[in-house]
């Protein structure tokens, strides 16, 4: 940071999941801002966002949760930093709907009974390391570079849609985790689904199809030589993650509905399917690495699929 | 999924249906021309009988009813990639959402709707604690949905973890979560909210 | 199609100001096809709707018009491209003004009328005959002719110095720009 | 005192019936300074015209009112009457009675005082008349085309034949335009360079054309016949009066690895360049960004190569003003590449097929140099990347098109059949490879053309898919297309070698530019306006000026020449008088009064007011007012009610004339 100028400080939402089946991602997160000086503090009592099922549902109170967390939020000072993708694309989207639909803006201030905050500005953590903290800065402060660590960088969907509410970066070819990744000192990857849909909220009602769509992440990844995925997400965390080891039960060899026959071609060199473990990063997880953090303190103990050898294999344990 | 002859006249095409979830989700459904463009980049799309652009399709014809006695609507994942790449801005996402609405608020759950259980569960739990429980919805889920056990065989493994916490935690204003809840009852109940 | 020979007590004196290509080629064709309207209107011809000025309006309500109709192609249709639609923006401004000094609207219509729309000019010449009709004379518009306050146009010799010299009308004119 | 006189028609019983025709006449004649007036039965006949003519000598007058029919049935001929006799004829008037009274009341009373009336409202215009004069303006007898593609090329060439002179500019150095980059044309399939370059040879021979390529226009003063150009010509480096067309230069330049614009970047070619070896003019450019040369001062070697030593270093952008009297732009389209959003397109980008960074993904343009035998690949289909032959291709129709939310709203009209024409030509050359099409509807109107797309499908085995792509990757050495089809209800993927984009066409780059230059109107994408879309579909709203091709919308050749010929022909009937002569309803400034604001001048969308310098005798600026071209003025008189100190007025339609017909009210 320059001398003079004033210490970035953030309001922070970490929402449920970071809480619970995500808190390494909360974990690593505040090791991380930690290790950059940034502030961050927690904003008290907030509620859900109420999620994909909420507008699901009723997207009334869908729009009446994320505003009154908004509300909440304007008593922390900073902008607003938010980790979880799904909280990010919900309290984004929320801000647009109601600056531009006068009407729902008043049926959501009856509901929080009391004015929505639309002008808080709300970033995602990528946003704020790459473009803020900014990733020339982040590059002097790496401490020990991903030397060798082969990242397939997972948007997702909500990261960047629709493309004119999250105004991350372009909805169809963002670049903003490769830019982070390659700032680490990481080697991206050039993989092709990078925006598909890992299956998201259907974990608990339909764990089939989520096996199908993350199996095929899981495949393309290992397609383009990653070595691991990095996401900015809890529910795409969960869905490659925890439900790895049944995917590969699910799927045994890659499925030939998804990648036609490019397995039995010379391209696959003919080789058995590749059934490697592909440990799940978030986005945190490695920038603290890569800063330096100890990695005990980065929740690594607390995913399923073990990320450990891997990094001890790139000696960056 | 029988095929049945379509008659169309101005009493079979329900109309105020259609105008129902225009105004719910915000996108007119004339635009759309039937490109397929969204069909072609739904990931569930192979999981529906109606494919996202027939979808558009039943309701540009007044057929409504034909959408929700499938199971279309409960497949979306809500990932956007239709409403995003559509070249007529039909916001096919937010048309998804008002769909579901209009089916649970007309015929509540269906054998079709477990997300929908999820979803209410899942609003239920923040209703009751402020936050996500992902143990008890879980749980919840399993039951109400007689699939035990379903899921739960990695709820072990998750809180042994930390994964899954065994307690909430709870909100300490948990009284205006309540009070959202209670307020927007009364707006519909007036008929001053959709 | 109306028919006339019912007397009335009032005669209106409506005034309509026509373009020569669109609403002039209607009421033709409303002649050619022999449709029946009533004879309260009198017709003046402008190359477009963007000649008339709203001074003509004025001018017309005091010389004893009950009601006004200003008439020309469609949007989009104009003779000369964008005359209509310079007139369109100068008659919102005008209205306001012409509210302001009290003239009722409802004595005032504006309306497109194709070349093909005979029947269309019948339709409103007629109606606004008839709406007019009820709302009875407009005397005390008439009277503030005396008064010369609206324009020096009235006389041949205009003194072109002091046309600005009333606030309606400059506050009218700026605001068409 | 005026002596006006009022002759009342019967029309027969057309107005009689219903109008008390005497009783008109008789109240016509008390209007002071009506001098004489009269009905007769037909007045439009040869007696009624001589009665007209008899009573302007006899009684003296000095205006005319023909109470009848609708001026837009006898105004000219009443008028010629009366200027027979003497008269000006633009003092000569109708009043209606007849469509719009007789025909449309049925009480006889109310139509007769009505009649009485219009009559009195008439005289009062005919009294305050002025005589006007016809307004004639010379008329030079010069075309200028702008482009030199086929639109170009076919106006140039039938003006030349008709016999008057053409100058034509070309932006490039050479022309011909798209079509020269085509293979093979629908709906015949016949080699576009076996047709097309016959006609450039002609235009570079034609007697009658000069031709000026590496050129642009500059500057655009006056107005219709008479406009005065000013063109730059480009500095091309090599001196067209010595260069021999030898090629030499171009065989020895050592920088040989530029990409070849002509062939979409696919072909190579040198610093000193024509585009394509049928070009026309065949007199090379330098290109001074890539020529060694320029960027370091070595090199020099095409002008030690060249005998007749015609390269030039030292040459500078030069400038020529031509007098024109006609104007025909056909400056063509461009088409959309998916390449990300650029600053100011409406089109969105494409992300999802990747921006153009898969190599295999190409445009239509690409393919049809990929097909020609005079291409990069001498005729053979394969693909960029590694050069093999695509056995499975994937076309993609509407890319940008019809898309109003991602792209551009509008078709772009030739790209469903030069899509089934790339099935076919694909199909003859690669026998054994599939082509697939992803397409929403086949616009396939025009002779012949629903046919030729059928063929392509039912005997070329195209497969057609009605449903759009919603993303492609690359995978190993394969595009994999994720497209739908919606007849079937299901997901389609294909595994494609090459796919081919039918992209946006979309008006040239800078077009708005030249427009404003030209003082012509275009629409929000910058394709020109046609001054009616049914019945002035080649005129511009500004007269003298005139469109062919693409850069007023997307066309096929066809409709191309067809518009090329309809502009020429224009252009001939312009030239067939030597001068103009027009109705002299226009508007003029009274300078005396104009305060200089310009309102009128905004409002005028013919653009004929133009700022005029008022300076006293020593040469210092008193004023700037406004003037009114009258070779240009359209008689709107949109200016005149918008003027706020009253300072302009149109002729025929003056302030006093309509204030006077109020008056009479
Ligand atoms: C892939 C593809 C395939 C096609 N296949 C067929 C087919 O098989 N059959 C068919 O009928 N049609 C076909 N077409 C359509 C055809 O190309 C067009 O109808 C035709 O080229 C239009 O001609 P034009 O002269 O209007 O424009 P262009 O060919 O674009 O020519 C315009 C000329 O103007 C010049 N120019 C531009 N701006 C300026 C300026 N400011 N000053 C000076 N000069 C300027 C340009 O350099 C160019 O030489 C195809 C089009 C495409 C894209
Ligand atoms: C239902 C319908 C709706 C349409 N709507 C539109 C529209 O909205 N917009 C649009 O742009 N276009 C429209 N069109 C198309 C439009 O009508 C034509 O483009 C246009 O009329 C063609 O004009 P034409 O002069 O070539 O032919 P025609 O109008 O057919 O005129 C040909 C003339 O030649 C005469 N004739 C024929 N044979 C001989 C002979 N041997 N000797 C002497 N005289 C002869 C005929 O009597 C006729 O008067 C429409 C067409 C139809 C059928
Ligand atoms: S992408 Fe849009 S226009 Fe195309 S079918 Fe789907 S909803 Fe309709
Ligand atoms: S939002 Fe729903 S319908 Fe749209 S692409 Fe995603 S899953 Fe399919
Ligand atoms: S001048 Fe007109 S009204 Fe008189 S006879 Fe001729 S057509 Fe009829
Ligand atoms: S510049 Fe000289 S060498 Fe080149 S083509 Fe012309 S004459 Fe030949
Ligand atoms: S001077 Fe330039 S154009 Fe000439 S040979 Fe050298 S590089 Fe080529
Ligand atoms: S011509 Fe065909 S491919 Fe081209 S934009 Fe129109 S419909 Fe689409
Ligand atoms: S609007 Fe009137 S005063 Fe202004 S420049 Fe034009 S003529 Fe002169
Ligand atoms: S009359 Fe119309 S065309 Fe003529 S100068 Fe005035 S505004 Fe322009």
């Amino acid at each position: 940071m320059t001398p003079g100028k004033k210490r970035l400080s953030y309001s922070y939402y970490p929402g449920c999941s970071l809480h619970a089946s995500g808190r390494e991602y909360d974990i690593s997160t505040r090791a991380l801002f930690k290790a950059l000086n940034v502030g961050l503090k927690e904003v008290p009592d907030w509620f859900c966002c109420g999620a994909t099922p909420a507008h699901n549902v009723d997207e009334l109170l869908s729009l009446s949760l994320c505003a009154k967390n908004l509300s909440l939020a304007e008593e922390v000072e900073g902008d607003l930093a938010v980790a979880c993708a799904a909280c990010f694309s919900r309290l984004k989207t929320t801000q647009h709907h109601l600056k531009e639909d006068d009407s729902k803006r008043k049926q959501v201030e009856v509901a929080i009974d009391g004015p929505a905050a639309l002008n808080k500005p709300v970033k995602h953590i990528l946003e704020i390391l790459a473009r803020e903290y900014g990733l020339a800065k982040l590059e002097e402060s790496v401490k020990k570079p991903l030397l060798g660590l082969k990242v397939a960088a997972y948007y997702g969907c909500l990261l960047t849609r629709p493309p004119e509410v999250p105004e991350l970066d372009d909805c169809e070819d963002p670049s903003i985790m490769e830019d982070l990744l390659r700032a680490l000192g990481a080697e991206p990857v050039k993989w092709s689904h990078r925006m598909e849909c890992c299956g998201a909220n259907f974990t608990l009602s339909r764990p089939g199809v989520v096996l199908k769509l993350s199996n095929a992440i899981l495949e393309s990844a290992r397609f383009a030589g990653a070595d691991c995925i990095m996401v900015a997400c809890p529910l795409c965390h969960g869905n490659l993650d925890i439900r790895q080891k049944e995917i590969k039960d699910a799927y045994g060899a890659p499925d030939s509905t998804l990648f036609g026959n490019i397995f039995g071609s010379e391209l696959h060199g003919g080789s058995a399917p590749d059934q490697r473990d592909l440990p799940i990063f978030y986005v945190t997880q490695l920038a603290a690495l890569a800063m330096g953090v100890a990695s005990g303190s980065l929740g690594f103990e607390s995913v399923i699929t073990d990320p450990k050898p891997l990094l001890r294999d790139k000696q960056l344990l | 999924m029988k095929n049945k002859l379509m008659h169309l006249s101005n009493e079979t095409m329900n109309i105020g249906f259609v105008k129902k979830v225009e105004a719910l989700s915000g996108s007119s459904v004339r635009r759309c021309f039937q490109c397929g463009k969204c069909s072609a980049g739904c990931p569930m799309s192979t999981f529906m009988e109606h494919p996202p652009n027939r979808v558009v399709r039943l309701l540009q014809l007044g057929q409504g009813q034909r959408i929700l006695a499938g199971r279309s609507i409960w497949y979306c994942a809500s990932c956007e990639t239709c409403t995003t790449r559509c070249p007529n801005k039909v916001d096919l996402a937010a048309i998804m959402d008002a769909l579901r609405k209009l089916s649970w608020d007309a015929d509540g759950p269906s054998k079709e709707s477990y997300v929908q259980l999820a979803n209410r569960l899942f609003i239920e739990n923040i209703r009751t604690y402020g936050r996500q429980y992902e143990l008890r919805l879980g749980a919840a889920f399993n039951m109400k949905s007689g699939q035990f056990l379903k899921d739960l065989m990695l709820g072990p493994k998750l809180i042994s973890k930390g994964k899954l916490k065994m307690f909430h935690s709870k909100n300490k204003n948990i009284a205006e979560i309540e009070g959202i809840f209670k307020r927007i009852e009364e707006m519909r109940k007036k008929g001053e909210a959709l | 199609m109306h028919a006339e020979h019912i007397k009335h007590d009032f005669e209106p004196k409506i005034v309509a100001f026509v373009c020569t290509w669109c609403t002039y080629a209607g009421a033709d064709l409303a002649g050619t096809s022999r449709m029946q309207y009533p004879s309260n209107v009198r017709v003046l011809k402008f190359p477009c709707t963007g000649r008339i000025d709203p001074v003509f309006i004025l001018r017309a309500f005091q010389k004893g018009a009950d009601g006004v109709l200003v008439s020309g192609c469609h949007p989009g249709d104009c003779h000369y491209m964008a005359g209509n639609f310079h007139a369109r923006r100068r008659f919102a401004a005008f209205r306001a003004l012409l509210s302001f000094v009290g003239v009722d609207l409802n004595r005032l219509q504006f309306s497109w009328v194709s070349a093909a729309e005979g029947g269309k000019w019948v339709d409103v010449v007629t109606e606004l005959t008839e709406r007019v009709r009820t709302m009875g004379p407009m005397p005390e518009f008439k009277e503030l002719e005396h008064e010369e306050q609206w324009s020096t146009f009235a006389g041949a010799s205009v003194d072109k110095s002091t046309v600005l010299n009333s606030p309606e009308l400059k506050e009218a004119y700026d605001s068409i720009g | 005192m005026s002596r006006i006189g009022v002759f009342v028609c019967h029309c027969g019983e057309n107005i009689s019936r219903t109008v008390d025709v005497e009783q008109v006449a008789k109240a016509a004649g008390e209007i002071p300074g009506v001098a004489y007036s009269c009905d007769y039965k037909y007045m439009c006949s040869d007696p009624g015209q001589t009665l007209l003519k008899k009573a302007v000598a006899e009684h003296k007058l000095d205006g005319v009112l023909v109470a009848a029919c609708s001026p837009r049935m006898h105004e000219k001929t009443f008028r010629k009457a009366a200027e027979a006799a003497g008269l000006n004829p633009y003092l000569c008037e109708m009043a209606n009675i007849r469509e719009h009274c007789s025909w449309v009341h049925e009480d006889r009373d109310m139509a007769t005082a009505k009649a009485k009336d219009i009559v009195k409202l008439m005289v009062e215009r005919v009294r305050k008349g002025k005589s006007l004069a016809p307004i004639t303006v010379p008329v030079t007898k010069r075309a200028l085309v702008i482009g030199g593609g086929i639109a170009g090329i076919q106006a140039a060439l039938d003006v030349a034949d008709a016999g008057h002179h053409v100058i034509m500019v070309e932006r490039d150095p050479s022309i011909g335009g798209h079509m020269a980059q085509l293979s093979e044309t629908f709906p015949t399939l016949d080699c576009s360079q076996c047709i097309m370059t016959p006609k450039m040879v002609d235009v570079a021979n034609h007697p009658n054309i000069t031709l000026y390529t590496y050129s642009e226009i500059e500057k655009v003063e006056g107005y219709i016949g008479n406009f005065q150009v000013t063109v730059k010509h480009k500095a091309r480096s090599v001196d067209e009066s010595k260069c021999t067309g030898c090629g030499v230069c171009m065989t020895k330049c050592p920088k040989k690895k530029i990409p070849n614009e002509f062939d979409q970047g696919h072909g190579m070619r040198p610093a000193i360049y024509v585009p394509f070896p049928q070009a026309v003019p065949n007199t090379p450019v330098i290109d001074r960004e890539n020529c060694t040369m320029f960027q370091s001062g070595k090199c020099g070697v095409c002008a030690k190569v060249c005998g007749p030593g015609a390269v030039d270093y030292e040459q500078k952008d030069t400038f020529t003003v031509e007098d024109v009297g006609a104007i025909v732009v056909a400056t063509g389209f461009k088409l959309y590449t998916i390449d990300r959003k650029p600053e100011g397109s409406p089109i969105q980008g494409y992300g999802e097929f990747g921006y153009g960074t898969i190599p295999d993904i190409i445009d239509g343009m690409t393919f049809e140099r990929l097909a020609s035998a005079s291409g990069p690949t001498g005729g053979k289909i394969l693909r960029p990347s590694d050069g093999k032959e695509p056995k499975q291709v994937v076309f993609i129709q509407c890319v940008g098109s019809r898309a109003r939310e991602k792209g551009i709203s509008y078709c772009s009209k030739v790209c469903c059949m030069y899509t089934a024409k790339h099935t076919m030509l694909y199909h003859h050359k690669v026998h054994d490879g599939q082509a697939y099409v992803f397409f929403m509807d086949a616009r396939t109107p025009g002779k012949g053309y629903d046919e030729f797309w059928r063929r392509a499908v039912e005997e070329e085995e195209a497969v057609y898919i009605r449903g759009m792509v919603s993303r492609m990757y690359q995978r190993g050495d394969k595009i994999v297309v994720m497209g739908s089809d919606i007849q079937v209800g299901t997901q389609v993927e294909i595994e494609a070698d090459l796919v081919v984009l039918a992209t946006a066409v979309q008006p040239q780059d800078g077009a708005d530019l030249l427009a404003q230059k030209l003082g012509i109107s275009y629409d929000k994408y910058n394709f020109y306006s046609e001054a009616h879309a049914k019945l002035k579909p080649v005129e511009c709203a500004t007269a003298g000026i005139y469109l062919a091709g693409a850069c007023q919308g997307p066309k096929d050749i066809p409709d191309t020449v067809s518009q090329a010929s309809a502009a020429a022909a224009k252009v001939m009937t312009l030239f067939a008088k030597d001068k103009l002569e027009r109705d002299p309803v226009v508007a003029k400034v009274n300078e005396k009064y104009c305060v200089g604001c310009f309102a009128c001048k905004k409002v005028c969308a013919y653009g004929a007011i133009e700022e005029k310098e008022i300076r006293d005798r020593q040469g210092n600026l008193v004023k700037k007012v406004a003037y009114v071209n009258p070779g240009v003025c359209g008689g709107c008189g949109t200016c005149q009610a918008t003027c706020p100190s009253k300072s302009i007025e149109l002729d025929g339609y003056t302030d006093e004339q309509i204030m006077a017909m109020i008056e009479a009210l």
